[in-house]
This record gives structure tokens, C-alpha cells and sequence, in this order.
């Protein structure tokens, strides 16, 4: 064991939560006052709620022994097993519990994410239930195939750092899913549904980079050449991400938009996601770029398509999920990360072909999962909430609170 | 002249500016106020203590017009800001003396 | 007694509050508003979404004060807060029947 | 009808809310507006820079009731919005012509 | 020396640091608007203040050389002979100055914890002459009894891990005996006392969440399992904390709320302090179940006794601390942490003896000494605002300036 | 390479680009709600466009292979040759690129702290143009003086351990440029121009104190005593710049308030920063007061000279930057840092020499340059917004945006 490398990683393990809280004030800040703090205590929640599964059967499911390579068995029900001495495969240099936790960040920010996608028209009860399921139906399963030992898609032999499948790509498609089934907010497209407070969206932006570098640099695993490229490499491309996006809002609405630099800042960082370990500065650089007009272009689909996709989860991780995936095909090297494979541009046009087949599957099996999950918990429960409630706001009708009292 | 005082809820407002518009009324100021009344307000819970709030947000809708055209105002009002539900809120209407733009100092019927 | 309410741009309310004061007009309350006429408001982007905000933030000035201070007054708020561009605002004259001061139960001119 | 419209201290809001419900009033509307008067505003510091802040915080109650009760509801609001010092507040009466209830058109006394 | 430990330890001792912003945050947000700054800068000035204490005399007294079991020498004073050889007994891998500031961050929170019981209602300038006391006569002597080289309630083998005695328990119980002899506010269980922002109080708590990890996982002192464990322990207790307490809040009162959400890992993170680095996750998971219920209880019972313990330190640091002493007593295990000894759960009854010992000792010794120090305060300058600046509120009575201006 | 130190640096990477985040809250928080989107842009894009900046030549100049003493070479253009190899003279025990990222955060931050100086009156474009022709004429030769291998500053002997040259006094010498150059705003001195929302900008003013412990104790590059003994001295001036501030608060205008706490604390923070590595924790306490101290009178000479240095950045960072490099040249000793010299108190007086010079080199350098490029890029666009857009806001007019929606 390394002491720096479980400092790294305990302190990298608390960064991604703080992911979860920043994500809660991004989302919070784009919704309506009245649906402040439903908004917040989505994400907020889902941090207690995903922990409790992660320990008794989540990380087993995803990381514990494999089966088929498609799923963990139950071996380490309730961290049976899990102890301080460092696992073998996944992580050497630190306490097997400490690699468990880091984890757990990450099984917890996914179901979250999703939450943008039915902003200000979701009970609570059921978004509990469903967030469980998903978590252990969809997330458990992909976290397995790409990086639990053994995992199919691993053995495959795709490239993906620190979360283009379990994380992004999956969260943006079930947030696609959950948009069709609740179908739009009352006045989308007609009234002004304005964000109500930017500089709190503003400032969960700054805590999600922030805890990004844990996220990203972290999956390391080890506090060596490679966190500190993936470090880089997350940075860079957040910032292409940011100046693309800004650059798109200056030809197509005139100006840019602080919004759209947040915006920007997360499409590119969640799009170098997959690909942070295995790229140097300047492809994280383009990669930037290509996450700031992809993602831009995105959102605008929303629009055209007319789901309400509320706070742009498809947009931005969906399609930030499937560049990412493929831009480490191409942009891959083992110059910069021997553990992994050339892409395309580094003459391995094979690896893109693999990247293409992760995110078939993903997008396959996470649309079918999450619309089955989805419509379960509708027919049983109601997703929605009332229409006289839906005006009165998820805080006062689903937690009898009100955000500000100034 | 006369000023139209209408109390409507929140999200009726767009409508009501809408139709008012349509009518030819050039000019409205609205504000945010909070009504009691025969609707219900909602409880409120911090830590175990329990509040009722009576006072609901209500949209508070300003007018001043010539007299004239006081009628089809309000219908327009009413039937834009009806929901049929209880607190969709009242219509007054106050004598108006003197009206002035301050821009041109015009006054009368010309400052509206 | 009157009521002078005038609806006029934010930034002009500390001249008017003074220019009355200087008349001895004693009290006033002001509220924020916003305001629907010939200015245009602006437009909004967000994420792409693009919507035209047609309301301009304003400030109401309440003043209730003696019919014979009326134009005075009304000369003054215009002086002070005109700038000669669009959406300098207007202002209303209504008719007050009875003011009281709570603190001593004082009513008419006493009160104000 | 009349409208009463009362400045008060907003800390006195629920007792004259209260006392206006006990007396058969179903209906008010509030708003949070700043005053200046006799009372005194208070001193604000920023990195040294000093600003007199003239204005203070209060609440503005609107009563639109039957002329006959004005008397009542006069007193009720004198009665709970008084703390004898300064600052107290004020009760205006405006005259009005006309009220609908939105919901179901009723007019007049029944709109109340 | 360890590069390993001495990061860890800096970043914790920032991380914890940064528990006392997001104190002031989550505090602030749950008073009235007009008291915003005032809670806020009650917060943030102990951070100046305290620390100065702290290597004036506080460090020397809790951490100095022995004097009979019960107090530290003024030897150290102004940090004289404290430097950067590691000490011999507190942390020998790491400079002992880190050592020092590490524990000054928790000398930081302690009395900043008690404002949440005053809140709205003391004077600025006694509020500081207060906390100055208050740090020098409880939290430095209790400081020194537990985790002093040469402190009886160590040497009597209590179990405190990370702060149930000198942080926890002592400012719940101080937190009593303010708000007993300050009185109500004005409008206590007649008006509404709403809070102002509830937002600002969930990021809050995220920012003490955050931090806490470094509060009780750094509090191992080096970069190994014991940190692991600790960091586990911590969030695992946090979450089953929130369910908890929102359960209670869907069984009594009808409705989840996000406020409760955030009391109840709170309470979860403050309850499994002492415990942190002595249990497993599944005990940690109980700890903070029991936790989310006691707390829960713990502030009814204010609205019960009538007392005005404004913000709860109470019914959350106060109940906390007493449970999280006694469950250590029960899941402590030396098959967690070899340095710490079994509970009754593990076959050994005598611990929980001694942390009761401990309990009763620090509820009276804080109740005693806190309360005089306030009587004496009062009696000298007056520790209440007066009515009329009560109505206006502190912010433009104690610090003529206004927290908002929209 | 040291896992401990890899993991350090990164860490403190991430802190210190967290400040930057921390400093949009700071300043939005103090400017009218009609300008909080604008200005938290401005310190949000200028983390995207100077980090391309520092990875395309800003690194390659201020560290490159050294020309003269002056300037970096363009070798490393495109971070050519920026491996992870460690460089030899920088930082032996981490990854070169690693130091490049740690090095960009400190670039990144310096212009926006300019930002307060012009805030609620520039133009986006100009602005843009500005602060990266100033990142790249200014702050990268200065950054090359002092740090460089081979800049001549550095070679001469001048003391400065986290930035007192190249970040806080050439930030604060330029906004005295762009306050006189740009013209005080409408109703600067008649109308109230009070903060919007000052518990955001103490949200700011913590996350910069937070993050300053990766500034100043990062920047002895390695996890050991010099970092512990900067990190220390960094927490105790900022608490007692705190204090000293309001104390200075409470003589002159009566009371102590809120801003002032926070106000004192960065005064403090940014006065100590060229000292921390050279100085004692007494040393340091002396030093926050004097920057209290100091630097209240610095901003109250605002007034008295009557420019519109609208967030003070002349008044705290430039008076602190000359403040911070005298001190260094007083309580400077090789007892703390081996590697440092002696200053006046310790019977070099020569070193107090060598300060001034830096100081007088940087604040003519800084401020012939900034106003030069101010002027230019005035000339070619115009840097001011016209009076129209100035009073409906830069959110509106700049961004089509408004903050607030309640
Ligand atoms: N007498 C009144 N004076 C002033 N405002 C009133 C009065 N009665 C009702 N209102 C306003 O109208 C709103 C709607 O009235 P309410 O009785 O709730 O429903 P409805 O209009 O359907 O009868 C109230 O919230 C209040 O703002
Ligand atoms: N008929 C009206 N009734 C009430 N308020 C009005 C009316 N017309 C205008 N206003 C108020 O006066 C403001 C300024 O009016 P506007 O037409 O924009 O410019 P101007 O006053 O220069 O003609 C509006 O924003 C609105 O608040
Ligand atoms: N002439 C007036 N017109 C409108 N509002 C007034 C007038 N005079 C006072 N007010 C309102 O009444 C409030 C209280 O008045 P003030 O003179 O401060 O104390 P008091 O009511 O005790 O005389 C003021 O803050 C203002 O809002």
C-alpha cells in the first residue's frame, strides 16, 4: 500500500461527491424557485439512497465476482469480503474499501444526472423507487461489463477512463427515455421557462469541474503519469469545451451566454471523460472543441424534436457520451497511456470499431432497461405529478417547503 | 379615466397581457403580490415545525384607460384569466383624475 | 386629498424623492413594478431557447398628498424624472377620501 | 365599495390579518413595499463608503370592502398595527366603482 | 516523514477548515433574511479569532505538556517549541506544526457550532468575548482530557475518534445553556420564523459533508486503512442518517423535506464522529440510522421543553454527541482498529461504562462552565440585541450593512 | 517522482483553480444584481481562454528555456517537450506536466482579479482581447522574472514565494490602469452602488481561502515541513487581516462588518503570499495585521483620490502585493526556509533592497504595459459600454441573460 495513492484517492473520492451537491445547485439554478429545493433533493437523496444500495449489493453486482462476465455475483453482499487489503486487480496500492468508496461516488452522481431530464414534474416517491432500479438494473451491470474484472465490454477491449458508458452515455439515454415517457412541462414552448437563479447554476458548474479532476484524474487509481495526464486532459478540453459553445451562441443567437459557458465547460469535460487517460493536451484540446459544438448542436435538437428533455441531460451527457466513446477511438494513444490501445489517427482503426460496438450496447440496453423500469413505476405509482401541483411546484407540494422566504 | 385593478393567478398573466394588447391597451404595470382569501393557502413544515401559509402569490395587474373602454377590458381579463377555479382572483376598477406621460408631458387620454 | 402615483425608471427615484422632499411633501411609499408599453423590453437566450421579455423593470412612487400640492408635485416628479427617451413613465391622479396616521389616529392633512 | 389601502410595520402583519378575518373581511391583498417618512432609514456601510438608506421596509395591505364596514376595519388595523413609535404606518380610503369576481362574474358586494 | 501523510493531512486540515464556511452557510440560510450576514460573520470571525487563540495559548493547553491528567502547559505558547519535527506521540509522520493546524480547524468549529443556538439575538461584541472563553475554558480543557498526551479520559480508555466529546457533546450542551439564558425570539411558536434560503442551507451542508471526510477519515492521522475505514464509516453513517430522519419526517408530519434530508446526515455525520475509525460500514450504516431518529426526536423535543435552540445545535450536536459516545461503547471492534478497543456488541461491557464516564463528565463540566461564562458575559456588557434591534435584525443593527439587494 | 508530492501538487492544482470560482462569487456578490451574470463571466471564461493560452505559448514563455533573463523561448509552444518526465529545476519529484497544470491556475486567476477594477462597464469582446494580451505581455514575463530558470528578477535574490510579482501586485497595478482609463461608472460617489448579494460573495471569500492553502502551501512544490510551515503562516494572516480589518472598521466607522471580515481575511491572504514560505507563524500574524491595516487605508484612499476601482483590486491586491514583498524582505528567514534568505529583522538589510527593486521594476513594468494595451484595444473597439447598456446591466446587454428569476 501507498500512502500517497490512497490520499489521492480518499481525497479523490470526496471530490466526486461533491460532484453530486454541485450538480444539484447546476440543475437547481436552471429550474423555476418553485421547484428549488425538489431539484436539489433529487440529487441530495440520491446520495443516501445510492450509497445504501452501493454497499449491500451494488458494488458486488458491479465490481464482486464475475459471471458470464455480464454481472457481479453477490459474493460481497453488504461488503462481505470487501476489507482494507488492496484488491489484486482493480486497484494495488490502496485499501480494497477505499477503491469500493471511490466507486460509490460514481454509482451515485449517474441516476442523478438523469434527474435534469424530469425536472419540475416528478414525485418523489417514485423517483426513489425508479432511481433504485435503474441504479441497480442499469448502472450495476454496465459498471460491470466495462470495468469490473472480467466485464464483457472490458475484455472487448474498449476504451473508456473514467465514464463514457456507466456514467454519461447511459444517463443521457435514460434521461431520453424518461423525457418522452413524462412528455413536456405545462407552457414548454409557449411560456417562459427561465432558469431562477444563474449564478447558483454558475456555481454547481464550478464545483462539478472541480470535483471533476477527482473523477477523471482519479481513475488512475495511483498518483503517478497518468493522473496527471488525465488531469490535464480533463482541464483542457472543459475549457475548449467552454470557448466552442460561446463561439456557437455568437454565430447562431448574437451573443454568449454565461449559461452556455457553463454549459460548454460540462460538455467538454464530460465528453473527455472516456478518453482522459489515453490522450495527450492537444487532442483533449480538440476534443474540447468537438464537445462544445456537438453538445451545443444537441441541445438544439431538443427543440426541433420537441421532447423535454428539461435541463438538457441528452444534449449534453448523452451526446457528450457517444463523442467521447468515439473520439478515444480515434484520438487513443499508448504513447500516452501504455495501458491502453492506439486509436485511429495512431493507426488502430480497429479500436474505433470497438468503441462503435460499447456504444451501440449502451444506447440499446440502457433505452430498453430504463423506458421498462420507467413504465413499471408509472403504472404502478404515476411518475407525474398532478397538474395543480405541477403549478404549485415540486417544493410545496412534495416537501412542503419553499425555497426563499427573503 | 379609470385604473383596472385585477388580482389573477401567476401563470395567467401572458394570456392576459395578450388579449389586453390585442384590445389596443398600450400600456400595463404589474407587480408581485400575495393574496389572502377563499382559496387556501398550503403548510409548510421546517424541522417538525408546522406553519400554515395563508397568503398566496398572486399577480397584481394595473391599468389606466379611458372609461370607454373599461367594458371590454374586463371581459377580456375575465375570460383570460378564469381557470374556474377558486382564486382566480377580482377585477376593481378606480376613478382616475389625471393621467401624464412624463416623457412628453402629454396628458389625458394622449399619456396612455 | 390625492393620490399621485407615478410609474417611472429605476434609476431616477432618488432625484424625484429628493425634488419632493424640497416641496415638504413628508412621505411617500415606492414598490417595485414592472412595466408593459411602447419601450420594448429585451430579448433572453437560454440554452438556445430564445423569448422575448416584454415587461421593463420600474419603480411606482405612491405619494398621498393635498389636492393643491398635486401640481406642484406632478411638476417636480416630471422635472426629475424625465430623460427624455422612451418609457419615462406616467403619472396618475386618484382621489383619496380619508388618511390616517396609525401612530396617533391623526386623519386628513394631519396625516400625511 | 371602497379600498382601503394600509402601510404598516411588516412584523404587524398576522395580527391585522387576523383581526380584519374576525371581522367577517374574506379577502385582502399584500404587498411588500419601502417607505419614506418621518421615520428615520439606517446607516449602511460597504468598504468604507457610507450610505444613508432613507427607506424602509413595509407592508402595504389592500381591502376592497362595502363602504359601511370601513369604519370597522379602520379601527381593527389602527388597533393591531400600532406600536406607538414612529413609523406606524397609514391608512388610506379610495373610492371603487366597480369589483368582479373572476371566477364566476359575480359583481358588486358579492364579488367581495 | 511521510509526503503521503503530510498531504493528507493538509488537505484535511483544509478541508476542515472549510466545514466552518459551510457552517456559516447552513446556518445562515435558515434564519431571516435580516440576519443573514450576522449569522454568517458569527461563523467566519471564529475562524479568525479562534485560530489566533489557538496559537496564542489553545494549543498549548490542549495539546501542551501534561499537568496532572487535566490540562495542557502554557510551555508551547505561541507555538514556541512546536515546529516541524514531527511530534513523538501525536503524529510522527507528519510535521508537527501540521499536527497543530489540523487540530486548530476543529478548535475553529467547535464554538461556531454553538451559534446556531443564539442565532438572530446576541451582540456582536459579546458573541466574541464569549467564544474566546468559552475556547479557552471548555474546549481547550476537554481537548486536552481526551486526546492530550497524558488526558485522564484517555488514559481511562475512552473512545472518542474524531470529536463526540470536545466537539460535539460540549457545544450541544453549551448550545443549552445559551439558549435557556438567552430566551426566546420574539415571535418564537407564534410567527412564522421561516427560513430565508434553504438552498443556501443545502450547500451547506454539502460543503460540511465534503469537509467532514477530512474531519474524521484525517483524523487518522496517516494515509492507510484507518483512513479508509474512517471515510467509509463517515459517509455510509451520513446517508443512513438523511433516510432516516426524512422517514420520521414521512411518518409524522406527511412529507419528506429537503431541510430534513440534509438535518439527518448531519446528524449521521456528527453522531458516527467518535466512532469513525473504530467500526465497520454495516455498524456505521446502524449508527447513522439511529442517528436520523434520535436527532429527529432530539429537536421535538425542543417544541416540547420550549426552549429556543434556534438552529437545532441541540437536538442535532448535542443528541448526537451522547449517541455517538454510547454506540461506540456497542460496535467499537479492535478487528476494525487494533489501537482502539472492543464494544459490548463485541463481548467487552466495560467500554460502554466508560463512555457514559465520559459522557456525564463533559455533559456537566460544559453545562457548569458554559453557563457561567455566559452569566458573566451578560452581566458585563449584555449578551441580547434589544427588542427594537431584534425586529430590525443583526444585520443592519450589528453590522450596518444588508445582506441582499436585489 | 514522489506519489505523496504528485498528489499534492494536483490536489492543490485543483484548490487553486477552485479560487478562481471562489473569486466570480466574491466579486458578483458586490456589484448590482443587473451585472452578476457579467461579472461572474468574467473570472468563468477567462479559466477557458488563458488556460489555451498557457498550453499554446503562456507556458513556453514564463518557464521555457530562458532568453536573456527576460522571456521564455517558444520552445515548448503547443507544450512540445512538456512531458511527464519530472523537469529538473522546477519540481524533481512530480510530473512536468503536472507543475504546467499546477503553474496555469496561478495564470488563470491573475487577470481575473484585474476584473474588479472595470466590473458593471466593459464590453465582453474587448475584455476578452484585454485580458489575453495582458496574460501573454504582461503576466507571462513577469511570471518569468521572478520563476522562470534564469529570469533576472529571480536571479537578483527577490524573495516571493507564491506571488506577490506576478499575481497580486502586476493585478493590482493594472486595474489602477483600467479604473483610470475605463472611468468611474454612473452614480459612482451620488447613488448607491451597494452589493447585490453578500452572502454570495462570503461563499467566495471562503472558497479563495480555502483554495489559497493549494496556492501558497502548494507552491513549495513538494509535501513536507516548507509546505507545512506555508501553509500555516497562509491561515494566520488571513485571520488576523480578518481581525485587524474590523477592528480598523469599528474605530473608524463604528462598526465591524461582515465585508470587512472577508475583506481583511484576503487582504491578509494575498499580503502574505510572496512571504509564507520564508516566514514563522508570529512573523505571519504580524504580517496580517499589517495588511488589515494597510489595506483598509489603501481602499479608503479611493475615495479620497476619487477613481473607480469598483471592487477594490488596487486597494487590496496592489497594496498588498507591495506590502507583502517589504515583509518578506523583513521577517524573512533561512531558519523557516533554507532555501530563502534572511531579511531586515534578521540582519540582511540588502534583502529589503532587493524587494524594492521588484517592487518598483514590477509596478512600472506592469503599469506602462496594461495601459498601453488598454488604450489599444480601446482605440480599436472601444472598451467601455455605452451609457444605455451600462444602466439596464451587463446581463442583459452583454449576455442576454438576466441572473434572478424569482
Ligand atoms: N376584498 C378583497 N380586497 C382585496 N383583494 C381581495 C379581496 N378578496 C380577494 N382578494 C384577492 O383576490 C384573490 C382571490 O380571491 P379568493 O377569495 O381566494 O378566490 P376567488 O377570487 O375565486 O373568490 C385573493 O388571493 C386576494 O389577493
Ligand atoms: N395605460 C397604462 N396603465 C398603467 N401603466 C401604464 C400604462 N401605460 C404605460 N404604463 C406604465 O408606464 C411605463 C412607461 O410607458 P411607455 O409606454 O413604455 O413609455 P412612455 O411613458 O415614454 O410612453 C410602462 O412601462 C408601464 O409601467
Ligand atoms: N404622504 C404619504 N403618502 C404615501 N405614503 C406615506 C405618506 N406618508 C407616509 N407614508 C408611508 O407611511 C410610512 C410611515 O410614515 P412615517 O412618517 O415614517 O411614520 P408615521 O406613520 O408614524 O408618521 C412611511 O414609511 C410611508 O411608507
Amino acid at each position: 500500500m501507498d500512502t500517497g495513492d490512497t490520499t489521492f484517492i480518499l481525497i479523490c473520492a470526496a471530490l466526486v461527491m461533491l460532484m453530486t451537491i454541485g450538480l444539484a445547485l447546476f440543475y437547481a439554478g436552471m429550474v423555476r424557485s418553485k421547484n428549488a429545493l425538489g431539484t436539489i433533493m433529487q440529487s441530495f437523496i440520491i446520495i443516501a439512497l445510492i450509497t445504501v444500495e452501493w454497499i449491500l449489493w451494488g458494488y458486488s453486482m458491479a465490481f464482486g465476482p464475475d459471471k458470464w462476465g455480464v454481472i457481479g455475483g453477490l459474493e460481497w453482499f453488504g461488503l462481505r469480503g470487501v476489507g482494507m487489503a488492496p484488491h489484486s486487480v482493480y486497484a494495488t496500492t490502496i485499501p480494497h474499501q477505499v477503491f469500493m468508496i471511490y466507486q460509490c461516488m460514481f454509482a451515485v452522481i449517474t441516476p442523478a444526472l438523469i434527474t435534469g431530464a424530469f425536472a419540475e414534474r416528478m414525485r418523489f416517491g417514485p423517483f426513489l423507487l425508479f432511481s433504485l432500479l435503474w441504479a441497480t438494473f442499469v448502472y450495476n451491470p454496465l459498471a460491470h461489463w466495462i470495468w469490473g474484472d472480467g466485464g464483457w465490454l472490458g475484455r472487448l477491449g474498449v476504451l473508456d477512463f473514467a465514464g463514457g458508458v456507466a456514467v454519461h452515455l447511459s444517463s443521457g439515454v435514460a434521461a431520453l427515455a424518461a423525457a418522452i415517457l413524462l412528455g413536456k412541462r405545462e407552457g414548454f414552448g409557449t411560456e417562459e421557462l427561465r432558469p431562477h437563479n444563474l449564478p447558483m447554476t454558475l456555481l454547481g458548474a464550478g464545483l462539478l469541474w472541480f470535483g471533476w479532476f477527482g473523477f477523471n484524474a482519479g481513475s488512475a487509481l495511483a498518483a503517478g503519469s497518468l493522473a496527471g495526464s488525465a488531469f490535464v486532459a480533463t482541464h483542457v478540453a472543459g475549457t475548449t469545451g467552454a470557448l466552442a459553445w460561446i463561439f456557437m451562441e455568437w454565430r447562431v443567437t448574437g451573443k454568449a451566454t454565461t449559461l452556455g459557458g457553463a454549459s460548454g465547460a460540462i460538455a467538454g469535460l464530460a465528453t473527455v471523460t472516456p478518453a482522459a487517460g489515453f490522450v495527450g493536451p492537444i487532442s483533449a484540446a480538440i476534443i474540447g472543441i468537438l464537445a462544445g459544438v456537438g453538445c451545443y448542436l444537441g441541445i438544439m435538437a431538443k427543440n426541433r424534436f420537441g421532447y423535454d428533455d428539461s435541463l438538457d441531460v441528452v444534449g449534453i451527457h448523452g451526446v457528450g457520451g457517444v463523442l467521447g466513446l468515439l473520439v478515444t477511438g480515434l484520438f487513443a494513444s499508448v504513447a500516452i497511456n501504455p495501458g491502453g490501445a492506439d486509436g485511429l489517427f495512431y493507426g488502430n482503426p480497429a479500436q474505433l470499431g470497438i468503441q462503435c460496438v460499447a456504444i451501440g450496447i449502451t444506447m440499446i440496453y440502457t433505452f430498453v432497461v430504463s423506458y421498462i423500469l420507467l413504465k413499471v413505476v408509472d403504472k404502478l405509482f404515476g411518475l407525474r405529478v398532478e397538474l395543480r401541483d405541477e403549478r404549485s411546484g415540486l417544493d410545496i407540494t412534495q416537501h412542503e417547503e419553499t425555497a426563499y422566504n427573503f | 379615466m379609470k385604473k383596472i385593478e385585477a388580482i389573477i393567478k401567476p401563470f395567467r398573466v401572458d394570456d392576459v397581457k395578450k388579449g389586453l394588447s390585442n384590445l389596443g391597451i398600450k400600456g400595463m404595470t404589474v407587480s408581485e403580490v400575495r393574496g389572502f382569501g377563499r382559496q387556501r393557502g398550503h403548510k409548510e413544515v421546517y424541522r417538525g415545525a408546522e406553519y400554515q401559509v395563508d397568503f398566496v402569490a398572486k399577480i397584481k395587474i394595473e391599468i389606466v384607460l379611458e372609461a370607454s373602454m373599461v367594458p371590454d377590458a374586463m371581459k377580456v381579463i375575465q375570460d383570460q384569466a378564469r381557470t374556474g377555479e377558486i382564486g382566480d382572483g377580482k377585477i376593481f376598477v378606480i376613478p382616475v383624475e389625471q393621467a401624464v406621460r412624463i416623457r412628453t408631458g402629454e396628458s389625458g387620454k394622449e399619456a396612455l
